[in-house]
């Protein structure tokens, strides 16, 4: 018992990965599908910040009154990560947009649908 | 004083480089700046390599904090070698891409692209070059952003689409790479590669750390296109404009492949030699299957470009194939190979690209006959292809040689033949080239096609007589590939 | 005083609190869109507000205090535009509201 | 859980304009859940991002195309699959990390203490979030910088000029 | 000059005769003469080398290290000499009469021809000249692919198919069979240089040796035992000089060359005759030579018919080889050099026929003989060379092998032998009736002599038949030097 | 105290979403983005003196101000069909609405 | 010309000033608590877009000119390349801060702050690009 | 006028959000306010009467805690009827005359009745606001005008 309780948010972030890599996978829907990947890389952060929590601690801002602070670079990585992430989903709506202007459709079966007649 | 420098100026010029270029207003401009910059690239490279053959491997303290608190970068030959493959790549197709996208792109986007470019160049510098597994996962978004835009401006729109999945595939295989170095980071608390080989021996034998390998095999397999993840490449490669598909194809999937061996072998190669799991036979299993099922593919492929770049599949099976046979003959294979399809793949590329540039499509059919109006790019094209079949004198043969070697000194006969026969393979499709260019007749419509211009053609040649003179000159190539083998292995 | 700034303080979060989870309840009981937005608005901004200006008596006369009443404001100026904005683009949009038959005594419905 | 619930919601919706509204409450949950694993800095990005940016940046995409998703033609096992073997590796791997908040584990003793320790000697910055970020791993936001900047001229190259009529596969060959 | 820079030089030649044939693109006649030239030039070379071999030397040269362990190496020894001399004299001949040839039926992308024609032969003396199985291998490989366009030279359709079927037979066996060979002797004898008694004698088992020899037996396409003969009539589609070269001066022969070559100094005959591990070859060669013969026997197209004869005869060498005893080896170098004069009169003759009367069917040449009595007459003497009966050089080679298969007790053998002449008298000695014997049908064309380069071409092939009988000094004292016999 | 005003908190969070969840117009689910928004910040601010540092409100007036943006956002959007100019904004194309 | 969007456009426009202090406070604060170059990037992109959204496409325009915010899209990048450029100047390696000034530690400060900066120039222009771009893109 | 009145609020916002008090931070703070009302005025242009309604602040003392006081009337009233097991409500759409003079005066009133639990302004146009209200009850309080009367009375302070 003790053990899925400590073991909770190792639950939420595969349970999160499996949905978003699902939707990435199994939609159709090209929007669908990036909004999937956003949710597969966010399953990511906890997988990073969890472990660096003490229980506690605070924040690593270093102020007076404390000395147990949280593990800095799993946040610093993580920074880095929603970066990429969010560069990743613009670049990949810019596709759609250009998609649809070329196929008329984001659904993914039509496009492929599509491609004998350009 | 600058020559202490050189690992960081390696990454730093082409990253400054790319937004200067980015404020540039005429195309002619970015092209002449991209290719200033990309010129002192492999000076650069080559230069590093020479002092790790000298010196051995280098290690270079960014912002002057020490590993594992700062970022290392770390070269020793793998990496050095790595580098020199990318940056003579990226030199060598700048002077053609002049003339290749003015006529697939508008000018407006010139200046951008070769902006995209520049960073795509930067990113796989940077994940060659760097000691730290999460800095590798920053280039390597660097270097995959960019290179789904240079896919996606493909003249087709189905460069749109191959572009989007490459998007998709790219992203969940950075995110499994993110998540395999968070586990061996949790289970360790260090991100600087040496200091993880150092570490993992602490923590040997903990799921963690099966995991976290796991999951950056397959991330790293993804961006490799390790056969059966390889299924986005062909699109892109096809739909992407010529010097893209050949800049791509050439670096892109090395990189990748460079990664696996640093992980495979500098980190956990000391904790669990590669023969303890159960990994090598799946591994061997795969590349045999990328081997002959990408050759055969590519046999029935009418497209030109697909037709490569499933052929990019099979030799990349040979690399991997090399990497599970886990030898010093092997690795030396396998890393001699990771260059030499560099060279010829890049070569192959281009020279399609100047067929596209004449024809637009091409297709087995398109080139029927044209050998004879455009004879230099379609000698060029005889000289890849034997390269790719294993011709002796080429470096294909090279490459092949060692990873005979390594499966017969393992006593797999078997292998030695199935790596020998598969050549066979290879002569069937590029034999369909050949034989469609040199000896079917020209339809009437080709007539007005033509030589691509001298500053396409003179890039394209510049690596077909590399794949010869590597071929021929095998020392410098194979020695440095063995030495690199012999770093990664950790033997002397 | 100090005493007094905490009971009050106390009082403020326990009301916030309590008008809180009834907006929030308001929210899945009520029949309709329209409707829901008043019950959102027990919540948001009154009652998250009072639980504010209750960690604002917590917090005394300090930087944290400031900290929270801009935050006050700021719920008070945005709030309505966006429950405005909300039910104008509803009505726009053809969500018909649920009204009560005019006339009748509708208020013991 | 809550997490969990909106993700399964966001799986479920078809018409994507609610997708982008349940998108919201996904990040501002995740956001949350960042701060009380002490993460500050992280939670603020991601209420940044998850909330503003990647919101404007759906509904432009969404103007752009269409609001609702096409009934799927069928259920696919395959990726269902493929997704569950994903989630039962983590699941696998991360049984045995050590225990949650756990001071014992080794991230908490190899590198990160000095960055706590010296930190004020080293950069005279209180927020050690910032001074890893911006000068012991600054490369790593050299290069973060750059993706941004990346993303930023690829999305520029891919929509800014002349749009071009649907349907068409670009320049005549 | 020495002799290892007299064999590169003679290696450079038909490469440098390929450019400049190919910069006289357009000037037929500056193109024949560069042939012609580079041809003599280049036996002239080769001829040089003889008094150095003959006198025991074996001039040597390892110009280029592909790897470690990987030598492009050459050594000139007594069947290499052998081998080259006859190449590249037939060159010579052949060029003549491929100037006729083309001309006469106006064939095009000469200058191609032409090109391709000088690698190939560049190509044919590295084989001749390879100290090592790498040398061998490569040489081999460039043979194949210079080849290639000679083969589809028509561009049809069926030319194309064949010229797929060549490629693929040839070089898939190569490298599926014979690669893999060459790297287990590698691997086996650490190392593939040419040694007289064999490099693989003691390392390996018998049955180890008997699998080599199969692959190596099998994976030499080029010496077309059956099954994988089938390149050999498809080729069939090419110009005659084209066969001429496929058959008799390069390309067949470089296959039995490499059996015999391999048979001596890679596995070593004292070394096959001691474990018995061959024995089987002589099973297969046998079964080749008497079932092409049949098969020759039943084809009216007369390049066909030809085209089997030399899969049997082919099967002669190799079935020589296979006793494993010095003679039988010797009979081999022979039958080489016979059977190298002897077919390609037989070709010459067949191209003449088709160019001045548009024939290709052994049924329409009656009474032919009378209208081309110098090409009849030269293949009646390339049949009795097929024969092997006096006055051609076949008689010496067949002399040979049935002195050594009686001397080894290998029944089988001699009764191949002797079954395969009275097949080869079948199929040849109808043709050579008819020509004479039997009267023209009428309303024929009304034709003469081929063009004048073509008849004296196969005349001086059908010389040297003869000659190579009556004077077989050379070729017989290269044999037994090969041999080990004094 | 903060705990109990925090627990209450959830509890609002818990049905917040799923009135979210339940729909069934794209603008309950709007209000109820909206609405955790609010109940985010409100948290933020009393998990801060839950833990003692409650400086860290900046993270909630962050939210605070880009709740306001997104759900601008999609709602000038949701009547307009763009995230453009007000003056062509009737005759822009509107996408459907799905109730 | 009446706005229709009343509410919302006054409103904002009494909250604009405040939002972009807001931004650039997080900026220099980033080294003291939570907050730094790109969270204070995103914010002001956030009132730019804002402006955008209630006030439409061209009116973002002029504030906020589409050249402008490409040049400042790779200005960023270049004023955190630079100064990694002048640490390699000053003698150091790249990246250096502990050479900008005498005082190691100052160096560091002053290093940070520039990166900063340069964070918040590109995350800043880019935001505001790629909401131009497709904000841009249905015209 | 407004300029310097915006740029003193600017810096005081700053000073309490930063409360630290280093050289440099204040005089980045003092930057920072000036670059923002630059910015804000030139060319965002918003920095007018609408923007920055300086002149309002007098009569908020007034206006603000009467508005309060109403919020937490109703907002007890709607709890109650949420709790209530019957759901006693009877929603209703009333328009009610607005006598602003300006946007923002009826921006105020407008807002002002969203903020008030039980009532939700709908549409606003120039001389009356459609209200969605809960209840009867509510609808007909907003009718006596009352918060209409105060709201023109802040407006109209100026
Ligand atoms: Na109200
Ligand atoms: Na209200």
């Amino acid at each position: 018992m003790a053990g899925a309780v400590a073991h909770f948010g190792n639950w939420v972030t595969v349970i999160l990965m499996v949905i978003g890599l699902y939707v990435v996978l199994a939609r159709g829907n090209l929007i669908k599908k990036l909004i999937g990947l956003s949710i597969f890389q966010t399953s990511v952060y906890l997988l990073y910040v969890g472990p660096g929590k003490i229980l506690g601690g605070t924040p690593p801002i270093i102020a007076e009154g404390f000395t147990v602070y949280a593990n800095p670079l799993p946040h610093v990585l993580i920074l880095t990560a929603i970066v990429v992430g969010v560069a990743t989903l613009a670049l990949g709506l810019a596709l759609v947009v250009r998609i649809h202007e070329a196929y008329g459709t984001i659904e993914e079966d039509e496009v492929l649908g599509r491609e004998g007649d350009s | 004083m600058i020559a202490t420098h050189l690992p960081a100026l390696q990454v730093v010029i082409p990253l400054l480089a790319a937004p200067i270029c980015a404020m540039l207003r005429r195309g002619s401009h970015a092209w002449a700046w991209a290719t200033v910059v990309s010129w002192t690239m492999p000076v650069i490279a080559v230069a590093i390599l020479l002092q790790v053959l000298e010196g051995g491997t280098i290690s270079y303290w960014i912002g002057s904090w020490e590993p594992p608190w700062g970022i290392e970068y770390r070269i020793d030959t793998a990496n050095a070698f790595v580098l020199v493959l990318v940056s003579a790549i990226g030199a060598v197709v700048m002077p053609y891409a002049r003339a290749s996208l003015e006529r697939e792109m508008p000018a407006d986007r010139q200046v951008w692209y070769y902006t995209m470019y520049l960073l795509c160049l930067t990113g796989l510098l940077g994940m060659a070059a760097t000691g730290d597994a999460f800095n590798v996962f920053v280039f390597m978004e660097i270097a995959s952003l960019s290179s789904y835009v240079l896919i996606a401006l493909g003249r087709d729109r189905r460069a749109l689409v191959a572009a989007y999945q490459y998007l998709i595939v790219g992203t969940i295989g950075a995110t499994f790479y993110v998540i395999g170095v968070g586990f061996l980071y949790v289970m360790t608390g260090t991100l600087n590669i040496a200091d993880l080989a150092e570490r993992l021996p602490l923590v040997e034998n903990q799921r963690p750390v099966f995991v976290g390998l796991a999951f950056l095999t397959v991330g790293l397999s993804l961006k490799l296109a390790l056969f059966p993840l390889h299924f986005w490449l062909p699109g892109a490669y096809a739909h992407a404009p010529s010097v893209a598909t050949a800049f791509l194809a050439a670096s892109a999937t090395k990189v990748a492949i460079y990664l696996m061996l640093r992980f495979f072998f500098t980190v956990f190669g000391a904790s669990y030699p590669l023969a303890d799991l159960a990994i090598p036979a799946l591994w061997i299993a795969l590349s045999l299957a990328a081997i002959v099922l990408a050759s055969i593919t590519a046999i029935y492929e009418n497209d030109v470009k697909r037709m490569l770049a499933f052929s990019s599949v099979a030799q990349i099976g040979y690399i991997t194939l090399g990497i599970g046979l886990n030898s010093e003959a092997g690795l030396t294979g396998s890393i001699v190979h990771l260059f030499n399809h560099g060279l010829m793949k890049g070569a192959l590329f281009l020279l399609v690209g100047g067929i596209a540039y004449s024809t637009g499509a091409v297709t087995v059919d398109r080139i029927a006959g044209l050998a004879r109006r455009m004879p230099l790019t379609f000698a060029g094209l005889v000289i890849g292809g034997m390269s790719m079949v294993g011709v002796p004198g080429t470096v294909g043969f090279v490459s092949k040689w060692y990873l005979v070697l390594a499966a017969v000194e393992r006593g797999w006969w078997w292998l030695a033949v199935l790596i020998v026969a598969s050549s066979v393979l290879a002569l069937v499709y590029m034999g369909r080239l050949v034989e469609a260019a040199y000896f079917r007749p020209a339809p009437a419509s080709s007539a007005g096609d033509q030589e691509m211009p001298l500053s396409m053609l003179v890039p394209a040649w510049v690596l077909v007589g590399a794949c010869v003179y590597f071929g021929l000159d095998t020392g410098l190539t194979a020695e440095v590939a063995a030495q690199a083998a012999r770093g990664l292995l950790g033997t002397p | 005083m100090n005493l007094v700034a905490d009971i009050l303080g106390w009082a403020f979060i326990a009301a916030g609190s309590f008008f809180t989870v009834v907006g929030a309840f308001g929210l899945v009981r009520m029949p309709d869109l329209y409707t829901r937005l008043h019950a959102s608005g027990v919540l948001d901004p009154f009652g998250v507000s009072l639980i504010l200006i209750g960690l604002m008596f917590q917090a005394g006369l300090t930087l944290v205090t400031v900290k929270l009443a801009f935050l006050v404001v700021l719920l008070m100026f945005t709030s309505p535009v966006a429950c405005h904005a909300l039910a104008r683009a509803a009505l726009h949009r053809g969500v018909k509201p649920l009204l009560d038959d005019k006339g009748d005594a509708s208020s013991k419905h | 859980m809550l997490l969990v619930v909106t993700a399964l919601a966001i799986a479920r919706v078809r018409n994507l304009f609610a997708v982008v509204a349940l998108g919201g409450i996904y990040s501002f949950l995740m956001a949350l859940a960042l701060l009380v694993l002490d993460a500050v800095d992280v939670s603020m990005t991601e209420a940044s991002v998850g909330a503003g940016i990647s919101t404007v940046l759906l509904l432009g995409a969404l103007y752009l195309t269409r609001v609702d998703e096409a009934m799927p033609l069928r259920f696919s096992v395959a990726p269902l699959i493929v997704a569950l073997v994903a989630g039962a590796a983590l699941l696998y791997g991360s049984w045995d990390l050590p225990p949650f908040g756990d001071p014992a584990g080794p991230i908490h003793h190899h590198v990160a203490p000095r960055y706590l320790n010296q930190v004020m000697a080293e950069t005279g910055v209180p927020n050690v979030v910032t001074a890893v970020l911006a000068s012991y791993r600054g490369f790593d936001t050299l290069g973060e910088t750059t993706v941004i900047f990346t993303g930023g001229i690829g999305v520029l190259l891919l929509l800014k000029g002349r749009r071009r009529r649907r349907g068409s596969g670009g320049a005549a060959p | 000059m020495s002799g290892a820079a007299t064999m590169l030089l003679a290696m450079a030649v038909p490469l440098a005769g390929a450019l400049l044939i190919a910069l006289s693109h357009g000037r037929p006649n500056q193109r024949e003469a560069v042939t012609l030239v580079t041809a003599a030039v280049m036996f002239g070379l080769v001829a040089s080398l003889v008094p150095e071999v003959m006198a025991g030397g074996r001039p040597a040269t390892q110009p280029w290290t592909v790897l470690p362990g990987l030598d492009l190496q050459f050594v000139l020894e007594p069947l290499g000499m052998l081998f080259a001399l006859v190449a590249s004299f037939l060159w010579i001949v052949n060029s003549i009469y491929s100037i006729g040839y083309m001309r006469a039926n106006q064939e095009p992308r000469q200058t191609s021809f032409y090109v391709f024609f000088a690698l190939a032969l560049s190509a044919t003396l590295g084989i001749a000249f390879a100290g090592n199985l790498f040398t061998l291998f490569l040489f081999y490989e460039m043979l194949t692919l210079s080849t290639y366009p000679l083969v589809t030279h028509k561009r049809t359709d069926e030319a194309l198919r064949a010229g797929r079927m060549y490629l693929l037979l040839l070089i898939g066996s190569s490298i599926v069979l014979f690669l893999p060979a060459i790297v287990w002797v590698s691997w086996a004898a650490g190392t593939t240089t040419f040694a007289p008694g064999g490099i693989v004698a003691g390392v390996l088992t018998p049955g180890e040796t008997g699998w080599l020899l199969a692959l190596f037996a099998f994976g030499i396409g080029k010496a077309a035992i059956m099954p994988m003969h089938r390149w050999l009539p498809a080729a069939m589609v090419a110009p005659t000089p084209v066969s001429a070269l496929l058959h008799a001066v390069a390309v067949v022969k470089a296959g039995v060359f490499s059996i015999v070559k391999i048979t001596v100094y890679v596995v070593g005959v004292d070394n096959l005759a001691r474990v018995g591990a061959g024995d089987w070859l002589v099973y297969a060669a046998g079964t080749t030579v008497i079932v092409a013969s049949l098969i020759a026997l039943a084809q009216d197209n007369l390049k066909r018919r030809l085209a089997y004869s030399t899969v049997s005869q082919l099967s002669y060498v190799v079935l020589a080889a296979a006793i494993f005893t010095p003679v039988s080896i010797v009979a081999a170098a022979l039958h080489i050099a016979a059977h190298a004069f002897g077919k390609i009169t037989l070709f010459f003759a067949a191209g003449s026929i088709y160019t001045a009367a548009h024939k290709t069917e052994v049924s329409e040449l009656d009474g032919i003989g009378r209208r081309m009595p110098w090409t009849m007459g030269a293949f009646a003497i390339g049949a009795l060379s097929m024969i092997g009966v006096p006055p051609a050089a076949g008689f010496i080679s067949k002399w040979y092998m049935a002195g050594a298969a009686l001397a080894a007790g290998e029944n089988f053998a001699l009764a191949v032998i002797v079954l395969s002449t009275l097949l080869n008298a079948a199929y040849f000695v109808p043709i050579v009736y008819a020509a004479f014997l039997k009267p023209e049908p009428a309303g024929g064309p009304d034709h003469g002599e081929a063009p004048w380069p073509m008849v004296v071409a196969l005349v001086a092939t059908a010389a040297g038949t003869v000659l190579l009988f009556l004077l077989p000094n050379l070729p017989l004292s290269l044999a037994r030097q090969l041999a080990g016999l004094p | 105290m903060f705990a109990a005003a925090a627990i209450a908190l959830l509890v609002a969070l818990g049905l917040t979403v799923a009135r979210a969840w339940l729909g069934p117009t794209v603008f309950d689910r709007v209000l109820g983005a909206n609405t955790v928004g609010t109940l985010a910040v409100c948290l933020m601010a009393v998990y801060g003196f839950l833990t003692e540092r409650p400086e860290f409100l900046d993270v909630a007036i962050v939210y605070a101000l880009l709740n306001v943006l997104s759900t601008l956002a999609i709602l000038k959007f949701f009547r307009f069909g763009s995230l453009g100019d007000p003056e062509d904004e009737e005759d822009a194309p509107r996408p459907e609405a799905r109730p | 010309m009446m706005h229709r969007e009343t509410i919302p456009r006054v409103v904002t426009k009494l909250l604009f000033p405040f939002i972009l202090l807001f931004a650039l406070y997080v900026q220099f604060h980033g080294e003291l608590g939570a907050g730094g170059g790109f969270q204070a990037g995103v914010i002001a992109a956030a009132a730019v877009i804002l402006y955008g959204i209630i006030f439409g496409l061209s009116a973002a325009h002029r504030i906020a000119p589409p050249w402008l915010v490409e040049m400042l899209v790779p200005l960023g990048v270049l004023i955190y390349a630079g100064v990694g450029v002048v640490g390699l100047l000053l003698g150091g390696n790249y990246l250096d801060y502990f050479v900008l000034d005498p005082d190691p530690v100052h160096g560091q400060e002053r290093g940070i702050f520039w990166v900063e900066i340069g964070v918040l120039v590109t995350v800043s222009s880019t935001m505001i690009a790629i909401y131009y771009a497709f904000a841009g893109r249905g015209r | 006028m407004r300029h310097v009145s915006l740029l003193i609020a600017l810096s005081a916002f700053w000073l309490l959000l930063s409360g630290v008090f280093t050289p440099f931070l204040l005089a980045a703070g003092l930057g920072s306010a000036l670059l923002v009302v630059w910015f804000t005025d030139r060319r965002m242009k918003v920095l007018d009467l609408e923007g920055h309604p300086v002149h309002l602040t007098r009569n908020a003392l007034t206006y603000w805690p009467w508005l309060l006081w109403e919020i937490v009337k109703s907002g007890w009233d709607v709890s109650k009827r949420i709790l209530h097991p019957r759901l006693p409500i009877s929603p209703c759409l009333v328009r009610v005359a607005t006598s602003q003079k300006t946007d923002v005066g009826r921006v105020i009133y407008a807002n002002s009745i969203t903020l008030t639990p039980g009532t939700i302004s709908l549409e606003l146009s120039d001389s009356e606001i459609l209200v969605h209200a809960l209840t009867r009850e509510g609808a007909e309080g907003l009718a006596t005008g009352d918060m209409d009367r105060r709201a023109t009375a802040f407006e109209a302070a100026l």
